[in-house]
């Protein structure tokens, strides 16, 4: 049966480089299907709640789409998919995954194909409770800056040297690195995404200060990482996707991407890859049209994630195993290495109050 | 030698016409008298000649070359020093300021001008906005001598200056004249107006009316053209 | 706390200052002395990275990409100038508001069409890389002390054009009344246009300093645009003098702020919200400082004598 | 003697090191013109400019209709019946004439917060305004933008604004500058009339329109009154002859 | 009314608003309606703004401010009536418009006051740049505080109720917004028409003439300010209803920029301007987002040629130069 895919990501603005690549990776599941009853309409969100409700009631209402996708960021996602599921229609993300729609607010409709936004500073928490006594962690004051440091001290089982938000956007980090340097602590843990990271990590990097940095993978990702330079070298992160893993799904679609975009994938294509690959694969069982069956379909989540082993909670966000990697130069090209499993079949502490 | 030639020209505020035909002459070194009621068109003439208000139709010739389709700034580097109306002296300079801004080089210097208007000197270091209104008046002519234009044009030569400077001002403008300097001046006090021009020009409701010898103004003439 | 630390996070606040300062030159000189509000200025200092990073990445060398960040931010400037700016002189702000807007626009999105969407990489040359001692133990980044030897220069360069030259005089003179410094033969359009050029050539080389520490990316502008435009606003507009002191107090404001107020709020709030509580007071502090000094002092702190 | 209506006692006004007015003692008595005359730059306008508000004054007070008002805002003295002129003419550009009459009008009736009630409706309003732009010559002007109007019918149309006021007394500053003889003439005789509603502190540099109207002349210079009296007083007084007046007449 | 050709256009372009969601409901593209919605409330918003901005030359750059309080009003009333939890001293919540609508009124009202007593104490670009610094600490206050969502925003999980209408059905709620829309322009006209109008326009013009007849600027404009700043939040209240969701970027300054933009491309101080002008860039933003991923270029650029070469925005285009009586 036709299945009609409204992708909404941010294709402009200074966000656009995680929308190009969730659009990229999305499409590159699309095209090697090659199934012609799927349709994907893409539209860029300027990275604008607004724009994107806007959106989502066209695809909705003029373009009939059966499924959406795309959102990147979490308050978009916030202003888009419970009223869409409300509506009737499908939601699968692939990368915003805000806690309030991981538990009682879970939903049949909404899935979520690439973490739980705590996932991987809870593996961080873990991996610094060995060998680091006192950690000093920041965050951007905002929500999800909230729920990384408290993913992370969820499994941190150490002292705390200090718990610092910082201004969101924020471009000088002197202040917080003075801090860093006075606090006595044996690691940092940061999650700063997008500009911010890289900032933070250029500077941190002049300063002179020399304790261990750690964060969740995408601060260390392939899209932000040529733009950090040699100061991210040595930092350790967490993630579910690595490009040096060594399983056949993801040699597949390294080499795939890489001949059709002709650079390196971020861990956002990785995730809308699998959420292109979880549609497709409910599509060929059931009718998107017959809510319950799709629904039942994708959450049997039977396909071959370049992750490794992928499946759904009850609460339709993943279990899966997240890795420590570390930044390192290979031909000159920075990338990660994957170090060690920190979690095997991890879920997520929302699942429980999900009545699904 | 001729200096500037006004051809017949009409000039427009938006979609509302000024100009309807002004049509005058100066030779070099001459003193013109530019003269009317209110709202007959002195101010816009001398904008038009200026180019600042260029005129829609008919042609202005200053020096011998058209100033039509140049900017205003080139036009007054022909060698067109303005006074205007309201005296429009720069208010965040200092009078010095004032005054070196519009300098080019010449005759006219700092120095003499200082000589002209000492009480010029004597504020050289105040803002302009906060001098008094005659002294305003002593800046915006000497900031146009600073630019050495062949042609001094003063709207409103003294308005609102107490007698005894209006004095000075008009002995200033002699000894320009003698000095061989040509200019174009509007004043509304014709006792001390017309002793200085060699010409005048009579303009009423945007057209040249009259002109001829200040002798040759008779008091009907006055009565007719000026409401005296 | 320590004396050292709270030494450091002043030459800190101090060096934020400086670096705003740098937005700021050249925003105040444009916005102050043409009495043009240039919403776009971010966007020429994000030209101004995007330039310097990209001739450095081609040369291997920051200084040739320092250059050419003067170069294309100044170029950018005078087409600007030339195209749009010109036009919008003797309109009210709003029209300058509107078409400097639509500028971030274009300049954004033309940016990425000719860069692409991810951030560039630039860093800082050999030369200033890594951190000298200070006196009192602490270490600070040798860039840092380049950025604020900069700003002074800057600072100093920009004072004697404004108030000493004759150039500076016509340009203030054009301010008030364009159309009587044209009447005095002088051509302001050309003057105008020079200093558009030189505020963007400003933007530009802040954007390459900043953009050596920070993500040189589509967008970047923004933020700082906002900050710089809070400088001059506290300083008084068109006032250099201002503009430094006023970009000094915001950053030292700031830093201080970001410092001190979590470990402030621990004494009323459980220690678990300090930080986020405290960080959302300090977030806001420098809007709440700005709006106290215009309360008492309407036109800044250091308002130039014509405003 | 009757009550001055304004009695300015002692005014001192301070631009840095230049004292602007020093001392400034003076009254202005119910139907007298009281011409004010002086050197440019003499303080005549900073005098002005604190008796309305718009300057504070140092030190010194101000009376007006038997009140102190040294400490009111510009509106509130306004409000109380001072009326005055600009030296450089001051007007809402994009208004018609009328609507600039008509601005003054509604302030003087008081309510500026009516919300509802369409200006351009409103007749009594507009009758009102007009007989003002009547009384100064503007009626066929009435409809046009004050931006297109002439020097001189600006100055005209601030005196039709201070008389829609109904003032209880004039601030007058320059009120013939930029007119024409015929201008001139015509607002002479008009100040001359218009004493009777209210008195007139005029400052005017035009000696033929002073010399016609005033029953006082004081003579400021350099911030101070150096005479005051009748205008043949004046004429005579050999100090004002040879600060002011040169060898005019 | 004189069918002068500025009425004509202004007929028009409410005959329009109108006349697109009804074809479109009969074609079966509700698409259109909800596109119609942001349209109408955008120019509500806008017209608001025009009050201060268009007539009283007061240029905030922080009406956002206005907008989003409006919208957080909505949202919040709305997730208390729907949690039951009191609001504030045991006050419930509650999801009837009307009452949410003066609340909203209300707020963005003492909100405009307390900002508009500052602000109105400078003026030019000083003014403009403090009302951004207000409009921001509002912005960093939404999105720093967790209550609500911060960053993340509030959703409104059904839209608001109005008694006897079906909200939930596009064109109800699309009229309910258009007669708010019709009542605020009306609103606008009768205000800058009366005596109040005339001296908040007088002293756009020139502030020192009219202190000088006795009218106290700073007074006549704060409750111009207060006004304005009632409209948008209005607005804000409506948009947030539409969206069903509100965040901190309603707070933002690019929707600041966003009104002012709106009213210079309709027309500054033009009666109909805010609506021609949302109508351009919602069109602008939906018909170039469809073509290509560049739109934010050439939006730039149509922006840009409007003002270079359409001076007066739209409607000057279209009904030449505005007339002031
Ligand atoms: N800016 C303007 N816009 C429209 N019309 C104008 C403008 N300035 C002047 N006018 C009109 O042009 C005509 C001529 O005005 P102009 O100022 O040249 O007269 P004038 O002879 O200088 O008068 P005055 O002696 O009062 O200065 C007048 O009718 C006046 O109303
Ligand atoms: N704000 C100010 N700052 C400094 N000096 C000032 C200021 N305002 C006025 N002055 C000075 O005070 C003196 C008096 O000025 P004022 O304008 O009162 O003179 P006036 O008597 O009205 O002269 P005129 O007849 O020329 O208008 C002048 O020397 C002037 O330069
Ligand atoms: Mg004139
Ligand atoms: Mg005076």
């Amino acid at each position: 049966d036709p299945v009609k895919i409204g992708m909404i990501t941010t294709l402009s603005g200074g966000g656009a480089g995680l929308g190009i690549d969730t659009r990229d990776g999305f499409m590159l599941a699309i095209k090697n299907a090659g199934n012609k009853d799927i349709t994907v309409v893409t539209e860029d969100d300027a990275q604008k709640p607004e724009l994107a409700v806007q959106i989502a009631d066209k695809m909705i209402q003029s373009d009939k789409v059966d499924i959406l996708t795309g959102i990147v960021w979490s308050n978009l996602l916030m202003a888009v998919a419970p009223s869409a599921v409300a509506q009737g229609k499908f939601y699968v993300s692939t990368n915003a995954a805000p806690a309030q729609l991981a538990g009682a607010n879970c939903h049949k409709l909404y899935f979520n194909a690439a973490y739980q936004n705590d996932n991987l500073h809870e593996a961080m928490g873990e991996y610094a409770n060995k060998g680091f006594k006192k950690m000093f962690i920041l965050a951007p004051n905002y929500p999800a800056g909230k729920d990384s440091l408290t993913g992370f001290k969820r499994y941190y089982k150490g002292e705390l040297a200090a718990e610092v938000y910082t201004q969101v956007g924020q471009t000088d980090y002197a202040a917080e690195i003075a801090q860093m340097r006075a606090s006595g602590a044996d690691g940092i843990f940061v999650f700063l995404p997008g500009g911010m990271g890289i900032a933070f990590m250029k500077q941190f990097a002049q300063s002179g200060v020399k304790i261990p940095v750690m964060g969740p993978g995408f601060s260390f990702s392939q899209d932000v990482l040529p733009a950090i330079g040699d100061a991210a070298l040595g930092a350790k992160a967490s993630g579910q996707w690595a490009p040096d893993f060594d399983n056949e799904a993801s040699k597949k679609f390294l080499a795939d991407f890489q001949k059709e975009y002709n650079r390196l994938p971020s861990i956002y294509a990785v995730q809308a890859y699998d959420a292109a690959q979880l549609i497709l694969a409910a599509a060929s069982k059931a009718s998107v049209s017959d809510a319950d069956a799709f629904a039942a379909e994708l959450k049997k989540a039977e396909i071959q994630s370049p992750r490794g082993n992928f499946k759904f909670n009850t609460n339709q966000h993943p279990i899966q195993d997240i890795y420590l990697t570390e930044v390192i130069k290979k031909d000159g090209v920075l990338t990660n290495k994957t170090v060690e499993k920190i979690f095997t079949d991890h879920g997520d502490a929302y699942a429980k109050d999900c009545k699904l | 030698m001729m200096l500037l030639q006004v051809e017949n020209i009409a000039t427009f505020y938006g979609s509302s016409q000024a100009l309807f035909g002004v049509d005058f002459f100066m030779q070099e070194g001459e003193a013109v008298a530019l003269m009317g009621r209110n709202g007959m068109g002195k101010s816009t003439t001398i904008k038009s000649i200026c180019n600042l208000m260029p005129p829609r139709s008919g042609r202005i010739v200053f020096g011998g070359k058209p100033t039509d389709r140049q900017p205003p700034h080139k036009v007054a580097r022909l060698g067109i020093g303005l006074v205007p109306e309201g005296r429009r002296c720069f208010p965040n300079l200092t009078v010095h300021e004032n005054l070196v801004a519009a300098a080019r080089p010449g005759q006219w210097t700092l120095e003499r001008v200082n000589d002209l208007f000492p009480r010029l000197k004597e504020r050289h270091a105040q803002m302009a906005r906060s001098l008094s209104g005659g002294e305003q008046q002593m800046l915006a002519i000497g900031r146009a001598l600073m630019t050495n234009p062949r042609l001094l044009i003063l709207d409103e030569a003294t308005e609102g200056l107490a007698p005894v400077i209006r004095q000075d001002i008009w002995s200033a403008i002699r000894r320009l004249k003698d000095e061989g300097l040509s200019i174009l001046v509007v004043d509304k006090t014709l006792s001390e107006l017309l002793p200085v021009a060699d010409r005048c020009v009579i303009l009423e409701n945007g057209k040249s009316a009259w002109s001829g010898k200040p002798a040759d103004l008779t008091t009907e003439l006055q009565d007719r053209f000026l409401g005296v | 706390m320590t004396i050292a630390l709270a030494l450091e996070q002043l030459l800190n606040g101090i060096q934020l200052g400086v670096m705003l300062f740098l937005m700021a030159a050249g925003l105040t000189l444009i916005f102050g002395v043409m009495g043009l509000i240039n919403l776009a200025h971010g966007s020429l200092y994000m030209v101004g990275a995007f330039a310097c990073a990209a001739v450095a990445a081609w040369t291997g060398s920051f200084w040739i990409g320092l250059v050419a960040s003067l170069v294309a931010a100044a170029a950018a400037g005078a087409i600007v100038e030339l195209a749009v700016i010109r036009r919008l002189y003797d309109r009210d702000h709003l029209d300058q508001v509107l078409a400097t807007f639509a500028l971030i626009l274009m300049f954004s999105e033309g940016t990425r069409w000719l860069f692409g969407s991810f951030p560039l990489y630039l860093d800082i040359p050999p030369l200033l890389q890594g951190a000298v001692a200070l006196p009192g133990g602490t270490e600070y980044p040798v860039y840092r002390l380049a950025i604020i030897a900069a700003g002074a220069l800057v600072a100093f360069g920009l004072y004697m054009l404004i108030s000493r030259t004759r150039l500076g005089m016509r340009i203030r003179a054009g301010e008030s009344d364009r159309e009587m410094i044209g009447a005095l033969g002088v051509d302001i359009r050309t003057l105008y246009t020079v200093v558009f050029a030189l505020g963007a050539a400003l933007a530009g080389f802040a954007g390459a300093m900043v953009g050596a520490i920070q993500s040189v990316q589509v967008g970047m502008g923004e933020p700082v645009l906002i900050l710089a435009f809070v400088v001059i606003v506290i300083g008084g507009i068109g006032s250099i003098k201002g503009a430094l002191l006023g970009a000094l107090l915001v950053g030292v404001t700031d830093t201080m702020g970001r410092f001190l107020l979590p470990k402030l709020m621990v004494l009323f709030v459980p220690p678990a919200q300090a930080g986020a509580i405290g960080g959302a007071v300090a977030s806001m502090l420098i809007y709440i400082v700005m709006a106290i000094i215009l309360a008492v002092k309407p036109r800044g702190l250091f308002p130039p004598a014509h405003a | 003697m009757v009550e001055p209506i304004l009695q300015i006692s002692n005014l001192v006004k301070n631009f840095g090191a230049l004292r602007a007015t020093d001392g400034v003692t003076l009254d202005l008595r119910p139907g007298e013109i009281h011409a004010l005359i002086g050197p440019n730059g003499a303080g005549k306008s900073t005098l002005i400019h604190q008796i309305c508000g718009t300057l504070r004054q140092d030190s010194g007070s101000i009376r007006f209709a038997g009140q102190d008002v040294g400490g009111l805002s510009v509106a509130e003295r306004a409000r109380l019946g001072l009326g005055r002129t600009f030296q450089v003419s001051s007007i809402a550009p994009e208004f018609s004439a009328l609507r600039n009459v008509m601005l003054a009008a509604q302030a003087k009736e008081g309510s500026s917060f009516r919300f509802f009630k369409p200006v351009m409706r409103d007749q009594g309003l507009i009758d009102k305004a007009m007989a003002m732009l009547e009384r100064v010559g503007l009626t066929e002007r009435a409809r046009i933008p004050a931006a297109e109007l002439s020097h001189g019918e600006r100055r005209q149309l601030e005196i039709a604004m201070a008389l829609a006021l109904q003032s209880k007394a004039f601030l007058l500053d320059e009120p013939m500058a930029g007119m024409g003889p015929e201008g001139s003439k015509a607002l002479t005789g008009f100040l001359d009339t218009l004493r009777q509603e209210a008195p007139i502190l005029l400052v005017e540099h035009d000696m033929d329109a002073v010399f016609a109207l005033a029953d006082r002349i004081s003579v400021l210079v350099y911030g101070r009154v150096i005479a005051t009296g009748t205008v043949d007083e004046i004429r005579r007084d050999p100090t004002v002859r040879s600060a002011y007046l040169g060898d005019h007449d | 009314m004189i069918l002068t050709r500025e009425n004509l256009i202004n007929l028009i372009l409410a005959v329009a608003l109108l006349a697109i969601p009804l074809i479109a409901n009969a074609a079966g593209q509700p698409f259109y309606i909800t596109l119609a919605t942001r349209v109408a409330i955008l120019a509500l918003a806008a017209t608001g703004l025009n009050l201060a901005l268009g007539v009283g030359g007061l240029v905030s750059f922080g009406h956002a401010a206005f907008f989003g309080i409006g919208g957080y009003v909505a949202g919040i009333l709305a997730s208390h009536s729907f949690s039951g939890e009191p609001v504030l001293f045991g006050l419930s919540g509650t999801n009837q418009m009307w009452i949410i609508w003066l609340v909203a009124m209300a707020l963005a009202g003492l909100v405009g006051l307390a900002i508009g007593a500052i602000s109105l104490r400078t003026s030019g670009v000083y003014f403009i740049m403090i009302t951004l610094a207000f409009a921001q600490m509002v912005y960093y206050f939404a999105v720093s505080w967790p209550a609500y969502g911060g960053e993340d925003g509030l959703s409104i999980l059904v839209r608001n109720q109005f008694p006897g209408v079906m909200t939930m059905v596009p064109m109800n709620f699309f009229l309910i917004c258009y007669v708010i829309l019709l009542v605020g322009i009306a609103l606008f006209a009768v205000i800058r028409a009366s005596r109040f109008g005339a001296a908040l326009q007088a002293a756009r013009q020139n502030e020192v003439r009219v202190a000088t007849v006795g009218i106290q600027p700073y007074r006549i404009r704060l409750t111009g300010f207060v006004l304005s700043a009632m409209i948008t939040g209005l607005a804000g209240a409506l948009f947030a209803d539409l969206n069903r969701f509100v965040s901190p970027s309603m707070l933002s300054w690019h929707m600041s920029g966003e009104l002012i933009v709106l009213i210079i491309l309709g027309g500054t101080g033009r009666l109909f301007g805010p609506l021609a002008g949302a109508a351009l860039y919602v069109a602008f933003e939906y018909a170039l987002g469809g073509i290509t991923e560049r739109w934010q270029f050439f939006l730039g650029l149509i922006l840009l040629l409007v003002v270079l070469f359409a001076r007066g925005g739209l409607v000057g285009l279209l009904a030449g130069k505005a007339k002031h009586g």
